[in-house]
This record gives C-alpha cells, structure tokens and sequence, in this order.
C-alpha cells in the first residue's frame, strides 16, 4: 500500500502550505478547520525534550487512517474533504507531527468533524513515540 | 495444528524483545501470547493488544500459516 | 485606533502563512487549531454569488475582536496564542474572509477556544455582508 | 435638553438612509429612533441595535454633545 497518510520526519510549513492549497479548490466549502499538533519541548524528570522520534506500523496505520477518514465523510454530511497526515521518524521540538484539515460548508461539521478526527487518531493510528533528550 | 506465523514488535514491545519480528509455531493466539511471554519474560510489563494481519484482535483467534500478528503497545501517536 | 484584526480584500494564502508563522514560535504550543471561514459560489433565486462585499464599523470592531481575543484567553487557562482577522470589502468566492488560530498546550482548549473565538466572532463582531453576482 | 448627535448607518439601514451619516439633536436614544424612523421611514422595515460611542446599548440612554450613535442591524461577519 503506497503511504498517504504518514510522512517521513516532521510536517514542514510548506507541507502544510501545499496540503492547504490542495483542500481549498472548491468554491462551495465556506469552512475549514485545520489541526496542527507539534511536539512540545516539555521537561521530563529536568530534562528537556529536544524531539520525539514516532515509529509506525505503516501498513496497519494507512488502512486505520483511509477508516477514519471514511467513517468522518460517512458521519458529518457537510463534510466536503478530510486531509490527514501523521509524521514517523525524527520530529524536533517546535515542528509539526500531525496535520488535520476538514472543509464543509458550513463552520459546524468542519469544527465537528475535525476534532473527531483527531480523537480517532489518538485511538486508533498504531503509533508510537519515543522522546529525545 | 500449529502454523508458522510472523510477529511484528512495535514501541515497548520492540525494546523488550530486542527485535523488530521474530517467528512462531502458534495454533492460536492464545498459544501464542504464551510463548512469546516465555521467550521474552519481560513482555508482562508491557500492556499490549494483537493485530492480526493488519486487523486489531478483539478475542482470541485460530491462526494459519504466515499469518502476521503484530503486538500493539498503547498507541501514541497526535 | 490601528486595525489589527481588519484587512481590505481578501485573507490571501499568502497572508495566512505569514499569521501561522507568526502563531508558530512557541515551542510549548503542542496543539494548533484554524478555523478559515470561506465566501461560497452559492445560488441564490438561480443566480450564483460571485463575491461578498463586506462592510464594518471599523472601529467598533476593532474594540470587540480585542475584547474577544481577552475572553478567549481568560476563559481557555491552557491557551497561549490567539490570532483574529476579518476581512473588509470585496472578497470573492473561493478567497477567505476570516482567520482564527489558536494555539494551546493540549488539543482540547485550543479546539473549544477556536470554535469559542468564532461564534464570538458571529455574534459581536459589527460586520455585513452584500451579494455580488 | 436636546443635544447635537451623528448618526452612523449601516448595512440595510445604510442603504435605506441612503447616507453613511447624518445630524440629530435628540436629548435621548428613544426620541432619536423616533426621528430616525420619521426622516426615513423605510427604516421601520430593518430590524437594528444601537451603539452608543462604540459600545452596544442594553437600554435606552440619554444623549450628550458630540454622541456617536451607531444604528446596527444584526451582524453577518464570519
């Protein structure tokens, strides 16, 4: 299966940049909602994360992220498109891992439906993340 | 009967087994959750579910020849 | 006062990866929500809208999208960020007119202060609209 | 006593005063609604609030020199 959700290393702004281009074609979307998670520079036992390193199973991660991807087309009938992506490898403090956009048109079912995807993500994407100190 | 399967480590898993995949003789999963225990004692502190050929288990399941079972920690991804 | 959160024309791609870059350099931030509010190509009595021509009391609103970015932060403790801009004018279907980001610690306030931000944004903010077709 | 107040229009009253503003003298903001809708009788059709110097009025409010009163039908921002 080819990858079309996960990405190697962090979601660059011109990913982002690119991905947000891609979704924004259609003239009778009125909403988008974007997600952004990024990795946090926490402190962990006075050390300080300098990056997260995700592992996936890739195989079981792009079947679970086309299911989630139709389940949130499938429950939110304004919903119009649903982009995700989720990095593996190397992501430094500061930079992106996991990028969401959900168009609809009208605001309610983009917001909805984006923050249902991302709650699906936390559940069901086979990722792991290993921190760098 | 037993059947030669493949199993795949991710996260906790993969730093106790020391390995990436590794195969078995399993007749079932609960057989198999057995001996992966035995061959890696340390495996009973990392809370895990199954895959079965890229499906997540919801109950013990027979199992066939090169079947891929994949042993899921707590997922972590976002 | 200076408009901070009013632009003439539409909110430009251009101009939304300047903002998310400007909402970008906080490494404590692990969670980013956007909303984009779009003018829709809709029909209406058969013909199609070509742009909407947006009109405030400028400085009202001003005065109120500041008083909203303060609620919002004062109501979402784990938010850090909060960018607020409308546009005024010709604005044609397809192009943004309303940009809100919110970052926070965690996804959940940044998701609920985003859709906060934007309802606020419905109800306070002294613009209007009128078709163009 | 009757002070000189600007009246600012917007959206659908705009349109319907066919001016951006105009000069009242009014001693409160009942009477001036009452003059409004006199000069511009049209404007019984727009459903608005008032702003009195940037601020949404709750209730009716006396007016002095130099008040901006801002007449506001319902907000289509977004």
């Amino acid at each position: 299966m080819k990858n079309r959700y996960l990405v190697g290393g962090p979601i660059t702004p011109l990913l982002i940049s690119e991905l947000m281009t891609l979704g924004n074609d259609d003239n009778g979307a009125g909403a988008v909602s974007i997600f952004i998670g990024k990795v946090r520079d926490d402190e962990v036992n006075g050390n300080r994360i300098k990056a997260l390193e995700y592992s996936a199973y890739s195989e079981m991660a792009e079947k679970e992220a086309d299911g989630i991807v139709k389940t949130v087309k499938a429950a939110f009938s304004d919903v119009r498109k649903v982009l995700l992506v989720h990095s593996t490898g190397i992501v430094k403090a500061g930079e992106a891992s996991l990028f969401i956009m959900v168009t609809s048109g009208h605001r309610d079912h983009s917001m909805r439906a984006c923050r249902h995807t991302l709650e699906m993500v936390k559940e069901k994407l086979p990722v792991w993340k290993k921190e760098i100190f | 009967m037993a059947a030669r399967v493949i199993v795949l480590y991710f996260g906790a898993a993969q730093k106790v087994a020391g390995n990436a995949s590794e195969d078995f003789m399993a007749e079932d999963t609960l057989s198999l959750r057995r001996q992966i225990l035995e061959r890696h004692p340390g495996m009973c502190r990392v809370t895990f579910r199954l895959a079965l050929n890229r499906n997540l288990l919801k109950e013990d399941s027979l199992l066939k020849e090169n079947d891929i079972i994949a042993i899921l920690p707590p997922f972590e991804g976002g």
